[in-house]
């Protein structure tokens, strides 16, 4: 159960040996099963997308929807909040206060936000030129994809703002810290969808 | 059993700094790679038929410096058991995408 | 839509369509609906009359532990076991009857055998499932609970709220009719534009998180949190087909959830995922439906498996053959059956090439289910076999899974598989798979648990002649349907033209009351038991000469599981210390017990889900807004709050377990000969000992 | 469409089920199934099914008897018999019990591939087909399109410009190659007694080879639910004398012709006994049309892959599908050479359609002006 062994692999999670060790890593472990169980799901809308790439009925097709400036914007918003969110993650493995901690959290959601605004008036645009989700089995999958994604940032935005409300209340207590830690893996994990997304959605839609 | 947290802190300075450049590192390959994702696509250097297969591997190679430098994956004995989820994640993954456009693409041809 | 409830209206209310058509076929549609309410009003009047809120809510519903939460799952199914074994038996009446017609129509039929599809895997299967899981997991590696443990109580919450929309559908609106599969186009909006593919697509994606949140708990728990000295190939076998199961769940519920949510798109939005036209394409769905299906089918089986390997070895008094093998077995049937999902549309188009591949696959799965089934051929051989009701579903188990399994390697055949796919032939297959695989498992398992969960046994005549009519009436019912299936009869047909098939359908119909007696039988079981507990109580919490740790514990066992976390030496370890004739040791010392708080997370998801699926089932947006907003807040709320461990002082664990010790040190232990007697009181002479 | 709660089924019945009630099972007797084939290919089928059958039973038996068997013997109360509470391992026992289910499936691996390459139902019956079953073949293949529509199969003779509702005819000793399409939700079409099934999906076409070899009537059903009427989708098949197909042929170009208004009102959800009422024919033999426009079948294809989406009144099969305003495209999917769809052709961009297979991305359209005839 405790194997006495420095729980320093996962950053922010300073929490030595023992009991709150373990549990924290109980819970880590588990965040990351979940990660796994939702890479499958990514994976399988990827995989529908991949078979609907053609299915465009006469419709609007990946050059009409692919805006390069837009895409590279958000990856590079995207890359900066998962950026920010490791600096975080440092500045509470090495307790550097619990301000810091929030300046660089607050950091990623607003890189975060930009992301999803510009998302948003990406979506804007496909609607103005007819790219609905109800045109074409190509763009209800697009939609579906890229809108899973938006989604998932979404709520690690909400997650977010319920991190800082407990970090307030509770300051950075061993329990806040693993959840911070499992904030983290998300964050990152959600940077490796769009890498999935920009080269194989866009990138290759346009190749 | 509390830890005592107090007396684990300054004394790891070194590793803050390493961490950092890691996590520095990881930003400085990603924005690279990225970059030349575009690159494949926009440039014009790289003969079309190129460029999925190109994509494919860049985006492959980021995606494994994401695991690394961001979401902590090595071979470390504490960490093996979250590789050992990630591949089997992967296999899985694999056998059910792969399966997918296998059985799809050539049911396209036969209908 | 102005109308407050969306597209709800008085029409939908089926409770008096028998008055206004007066017909066989309204009648058993009131019925149903009735007997949904009446007995929704029974339940709430009793606990009223009883004044048994206040306990409910205490003890039950707000309980985070595993044994509890185990428990209601176990209610869960047994309830919808009851709905979906009454829908057998009147498809089966209506069947003997279809000779160019029946006694329901067409539609109906198509309602039940979709309802009892769906009612059957996915909420009687899968709650029994997991409720062993949840009962005996954490007990048989020495924890004291689950990792997640309110997680635990959402995912049942989730998995009632699934449970609740299916009853629903029973007083409002009609349920979707194209099976449990729910192949689109059919269920796409245009040509069935709801409410019933809307209650199966949102009861199955609701439900489907709450089994995949399941899996990951049993996972992480199963990973991290054995007693110290538990090594993996220390594990009950129970633990191992758990952990495949839940690792099953985790990565095959995720095609589920894609393919509702597509299908939701597709209806709720226009999106063309599986439409007929503008690039929709249906063939998606199948595959990805199976790609869940199939592994589904083996969540289902596993956890049946590990019961056949601790009833086994424990029935005949022996170490269980060939543990590894099994170990490996169990493995490679999880990854395997990753593989093999395009065996249920062989005849979609695709090239023999792909065909062969996947048939191929299929068949490979024989090999780890044959070493499973010579394993405990192997484990009672040269055994001490006592004739307790397990073992009368475990005789059963041998000689009619082995003939599913046949019939399911024949299917996987792809140039068999075009002339039987879609038949009855399919139909006898997979009962003959899930019943006698998967439901006689179940049955023994109650059997062997029950007395550890509520503290006596269960009667053992009753038992055994309930699973003897099991047995017969399943051979009855569902072995003719092989023959009318390779006689070309589809499956989901409502009536037939063949005069040929009556006389099958005729035993199969008698076969199905037999089934109904054996129902009947369960529940006197039950009625028998609970009115002679005390004879039957086994307080001391070892009836059966048990090996692992589940049994060193009273009955039933204190809400902390051990008083003190056992320290695991070897496989069936509470075994090992009865050969070494030191089982029941006093602890040095005892320590504070720190255990999760209750929480109401479970209750809250329970209606926010149910009003979230219901409201989108019928359109009602301000109650899907206010579903999802109100559980978000909730549960952001229950972070902010702090929620301290209960402690239970080290004096009230030393008082219970020095009770318990003091208990055993004044019975007798009794040998197996007696184990069915009344002197049995839990307290075990081990046969092993003897021999050795 | 009438209230689903409502029998359709009955109120036709009720005297045809009282009449097939008095007559004997031995009218059934004759008819094929796949126990009792017409043709090489199921009879093939049922050959896989016996040999499969023994070869699992190698692995089966022992269990069907052992385990009974052991059961008995180690009862508690025998204590002749022996104990070994200890006993958890045994090499060969081991190696038998990984061993011969091994070899059982590689057997069954290899048996099933070569089988199923065989009798791939895309696989036309050609003369070196013919000569592996051990068949004569005595005139060129049929061609028939199948389409699937809500309770009843539509079969499209395009050689023979006839269409059949209700019954599928086929000359003895000549390949039958059939294409299907469905224009409703997705089904199954099935002939046991001839070659088993393969789906039907809007959109798209798939394909089923058979031949029978001897005169004789089986049925023809759809096995994968759709709708009330399902049941009764199902309808004799027979395989008639060559000359008999001639002369059934022939007798078949007085019918009335299957245009599109005809097609559209046979193509509204209804069992074959709607249909013939709605078309007012006596009794209860099958519907026979001639065929104006050959290309029927393709344009029933090509309704699902014209790039706009179909209105629920346009649509056969919706509850709302209206038969007096509903109309096919004026367009038709191609085949190229061999019947097989060309892997490119001149698909206009108004049509670009298709998707991995959501609609035939082989397939090209055209308009129906430009089409070559046949
Ligand atoms: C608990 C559930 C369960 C289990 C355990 C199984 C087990 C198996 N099933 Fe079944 N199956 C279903 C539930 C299950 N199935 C359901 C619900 C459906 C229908 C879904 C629907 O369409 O609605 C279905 C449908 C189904 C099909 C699709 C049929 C069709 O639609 O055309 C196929 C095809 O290959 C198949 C195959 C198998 C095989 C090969 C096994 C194997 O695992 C069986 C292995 C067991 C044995 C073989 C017996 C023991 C072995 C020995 C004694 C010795 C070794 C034997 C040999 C070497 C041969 N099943
Ligand atoms: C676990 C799953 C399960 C179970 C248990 C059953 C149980 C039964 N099922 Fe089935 N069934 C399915 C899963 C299941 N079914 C599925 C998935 C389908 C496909 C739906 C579709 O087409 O989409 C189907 C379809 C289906 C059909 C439609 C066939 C068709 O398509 O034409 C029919 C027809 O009669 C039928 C009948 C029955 C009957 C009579 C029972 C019996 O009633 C069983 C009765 C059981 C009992 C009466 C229990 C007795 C209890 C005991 C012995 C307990 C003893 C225990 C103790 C003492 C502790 N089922
Ligand atoms: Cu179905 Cu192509
Ligand atoms: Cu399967």
């Amino acid at each position: 159960m405790s194997n006495a062994k420095p729980m320093n692999a996962h950053p922010g999670m300073n929490l030595g040996y023992g009991e709150g060790a373990h549990d924290a890593e109980v819970k880590v472990f588990g965040f990351w099963v979940f990660l796994m169980s939702d890479l499958v799901t990514f994976g399988l809308v990827f995989a529908i997308f991949g078979t609907m790439v053609e299915a465009t009925a006469g419709g609007p097709g990946p050059r009409e929807v692919t805006n390069l400036h837009s895409v590279a914007i958000q990856t590079a918003l995207l890359l900066g909040s998962s950026f920010a969110f490791s600096w975080a993650s440092l500045s509470m493995k090495y307790h550097e206060g619990r301000w810091r901690t929030l300046f660089y959290l607050s950091f990623a959601a607003t890189s975060a936000l930009g992301f999803l605004i510009i998302e948003f008036l990406d979506f804007r645009h496909w609607i103005e030129i007819g790219a609905v989700p109800q045109r074409s089995g190509y763009l209800s999958a697009l939609w579906a994809l890229v809108g899973l994604h938006g989604l998932h940032v979404a709520a690690g935005l909400l997650w977010v703002g319920a991190m800082t409300a407990q970090i307030l209340i509770f300051g950075l207590t061993d329990d806040i810290k693993s959840r911070v830690t499992r904030l983290g893996l998300y964050w990152h994990f959600l940077d490796i969808v769009w890498v999935g997304i920009f080269s194989m959605v866009f990138l290759a839609g346009i190749a | 059993m509390k830890p005592n947290i107090k007396t684990m802190v300054r004394s790891v300075t070194g590793e803050e700094s390493e961490e950092r450049s890691f996590y520095s590192l990881g930003l400085v390959l990603s924005i690279l790679l990225t970059v030349a994702s575009f690159a494949t696509v926009i440039s014009g250097l790289v003969p079309r038929d190129w460029m999925i297969p190109g994509l494919i591997v860049l985006a492959i190679v980021q995606i494994v410096v994401h695991l690394r430098i961001f979401l902590h994956i090595d071979l470390s004995r504490q960490k093996r058991e979250d590789l050992l989820m990630l591949l089997f994640t992967v296999l899985l993954l694999g056998i059910m995408a792969f399966g997918t456009l296998w059985i799809m693409s050539n049911l396209a041809v036969r209908m | 839509m102005d109308n407050i409830f969306g597209r709800l209206t008085w029409a939908d209310v089926t409770l008096f369509e028998v008055f206004k058509d007066p017909s066989i076929d309204t009648a058993v549609a009131s019925a149903a609906a009735w007997i949904a309410v009446l007995g929704a009003v029974a339940v709430v009047a009793l606990l009223t009359f009883t004044r048994r809120w206040g306990w409910l809510w205490r003890e039950w519903l707000t309980s985070v532990d595993h044994k509890k939460i185990g428990i209601m799952y176990m209610v869960l199914g047994f309830v919808m076991f009851a709905r979906g074994i009454f829908e057998g038996v009147v498809m089966r009446t209506h069947q003997a009857t279809a000779l160019d017609g029946g006694i329901l129509t067409p539609h109906h039929w198509a309602e039940l055998f979709s309802t009892h599809g769906t009612v059957m895997i996915f909420f009687v299967a899968m709650p029994f499932i997991t409720g062993f899981m949840n009962y005996l997991i954490p007990l048989q590696i020495g924890a004291r609970d689950m990792a997640f443990p309110m997680l635990n109580q959402i995912s049942l919450g989730l998995t009632a709220a699934g449970a609740a929309l299916v009853m629903i559908s029973l007083v409002l609106g009609v349920f979707e009719t194209g099976g449990w599969t729910a192949y689109p186009p059919f269920t796409g909006a245009a040509f069935d534009p709801g409410p019933g593919p809307d209650y199966w697509v949102w009861a199955i994606v609701i439900s489907g998180f709450g089994s995949m949140f399941s899996g990951m708990n049993f996972a992480v728990t199963i990973y991290k949190m054995r007693a110290p000295g538990m090594k993996y190939l220390h594990m009950p076998v129970f633990c191992w087909t758990a952990l495949c199961t839940s690792i099953l769940l985790t990565f095959a519920l995720p095609p589920l959830t894609v393919a509702g949510l597509m299908q939701g798109l597709d209806r709720l939005a226009g999106f063309h995922f599986f439409t007929n036209d503008l690039g929709g394409n249906m063939m998606n769905y199948a595959n990805l439906f199976w790609m869940f299906g199939h592994p589904e089918v083996y969540i289902l089986i596993l956890p049946a498996y590990g019961i056949y390997s601790e009833l086994t070895s424990t029935f005949a008094a022996k170490q269980l053959y060939g543990y590894t093998s099994l170990v490996w077995a169990t493995m490679s049937i999880a990854v395997i059956s990753f593989c093999v999902w395009l065996h249920h549309f062989f005849t979609m188009g695709q090239s023999p090439t792909i065909n062969a591949a996947f048939g191929i696959a299929t068949a490979i799965i024989a090999v780890p289910t044959g070493v499973k089934v010579y394993v405990w051929m192997a484990t009672l051989w040269r055994g001490r076999i006592r004739f307790t009701t397990p073992i009368v579903y475990m005789a059963g188990f041998f000689i009619l899974f082995t003939i599913g399994g046949f019939s399911g390697i024949i299917l996987a055949n792809p140039a068999i598989n075009y002339q039987v796919h879609n038949t009855q032939f399919i139909v006898a297959h997979f009962h003959n798979v899930l019943l006698p695989g998967m439901l006689f498992a179940i049955f023994a398992g109650i059997h062997i648990w029950f007395p550890k969960a509520f503290g006596f046994r269960l009667h053992e005549t009753w038992g055994k002649v309930t699973a003897a009519l099991w047995i017969a009436g399943f051979s009855m019912t569902f072995l003719p349907l092989y023959v009318v299936g390779l006689m070309g009869y589809p499956r989901r047909s409502s009536a037939y033209d063949n005069p040929e098939f009556v006389p099958y359908m005729i035993v199969t119909l008698l076969g199905a009351f037999v089934l109904l007696t054996a129902f009947a039988g369960l529940v006197g079981t039950f009625v028998v038991s609970i009115r002679n507990r005390r004879d039957l109580a086994v307080p001391l919490g070892d009836p059966w000469d048990g090996r692992t740790l589940e049994w060193a514990t009273p009955a039933p066992p204190p809400h902390w599981n051990f008083p003190v976390i056992p320290q695991v030496r070897a496989r069936d370890a509470f075994a090992l210390e009865k050969v070494e004739g030191r089982p029941y040791v006093v602890p040095e010392e005892y320590r504070d017990i720190h255990l999760p708080p209750s929480t109401m997370a479970g209750v809250m998801c329970f209606l926010a889900t149910t009003g979230l699926g219901f409201a989108l089932t019928w359109w009602i947006w301000w109650l899907a807004a206010l579903s999802a907003v109100s559980v978000l807040i909730w549960l952001i709320g229950h972070s902010l709050r702090d929620h301290p461990h209960v402690v239970i002082p080290a004096k009230e664990v030393h008082r219970s377990n020095q009770a318990w010790i003091e208990a055993i040190d004044l019975a007798t232990p009794v040998d197996r000969d007696h184990e069915t007697k009344r002197m049995n009181r839990g307290f075990a002479a081990t046969d092993m000992a003897e021999a050795t | 469409m009438q209230s689903p709660r409502r029998s359709r089924l009955r109120a036709c019945r009720a005297p045809l089920g009282a009449l097939l009630a008095i007559v004997p099972a031995a009218a059934w007797a004759d008819i094929a199934n796949f126990l009792d084939p017409l043709g090489p290919i199921a009879r093939f089928q049922r050959l896989e099914l016996i040999w499969a059958s023994v070869l699992i039973l190698i692995a089966v038996l022992p269990v069907l008897v052992g385990a009974p068997w052991i059961l008995w013997r180690y009862r508690r109360s025998n204590r002749d018999a022996g104990y070994a509470p200890g006993w958890s391992f045994n090499t060969r026992l081991e190696i038998a019990m990984w061993g011969v289910p091994v070899l059982i499936v590689i057997a069954l691996g290899i048996w099933l591939t070569q089988a199923t390459v065989r009798i791939d139902p895309y696989r036309e019956i050609d003369l070196e087909m013919a000569e592996g079953f051990d068949i004569r073949l005595e005139g060129p293949p049929v061609a028939i399109d199948t389409v699937g529509l809500d309770w009843k199969w539509l079969h499209i003779y395009p050689d023979e410009g006839i269409a059949t509702v209700g019954e599928l005819v086929v000359p003895v000793d000549r390949p039958v190659t059939m294409r299907l399409t469905t224009d409703t939700v997705m089904q199954s079409f099935m002939a046991p007694g001839l070659a088993g099934q393969i789906y039907a999906m809007p959109g798209m076409v798939t394909r089923l080879n058979f031949i029978a070899d001897r005169v004789g009537e089986t049925f023809a059903e759809n096995t994968q639910y759709n709708g009330p009427g399902f049941a009764e989708q199902r309808s004799p098949v027979r395989a008639v004398p060559r000359d008999e197909y001639i002369l059934w042929t022939a007798a078949a170009t007085g019918a009335p012709p299957l245009d599109e208004r005809a097609y559209a009102r046979l193509a509204a959800s209804g069992t074959l006994d709607e249909a013939r009422e709605a078309f007012g024919q006596e009794g209860d033999g099958p519907l026979v049309f001639t065929l104006p426009d050959r290309r029927l079948f393709l344009r029933i294809v090509a309704r699902y892959v014209t790039g706009e989406a179909i209105a629920p009144e346009n649509q056969p099969g919706s509850p709302v599908y209206d038969p007096e305003t509903a109309s096919l495209p004026d367009i038709a999917v191609v085949f190229g050479e061999n019947g097989r769809p060309p892997s490119t052709g001149p698909a206009s961009d108004a049509f670009a359609q298709g998707g991995i297979c959501g609609a035939p991305a082989a397939l090209t359209i055209a308009n129906l002006g430009e089409l070559p005839d046949g």
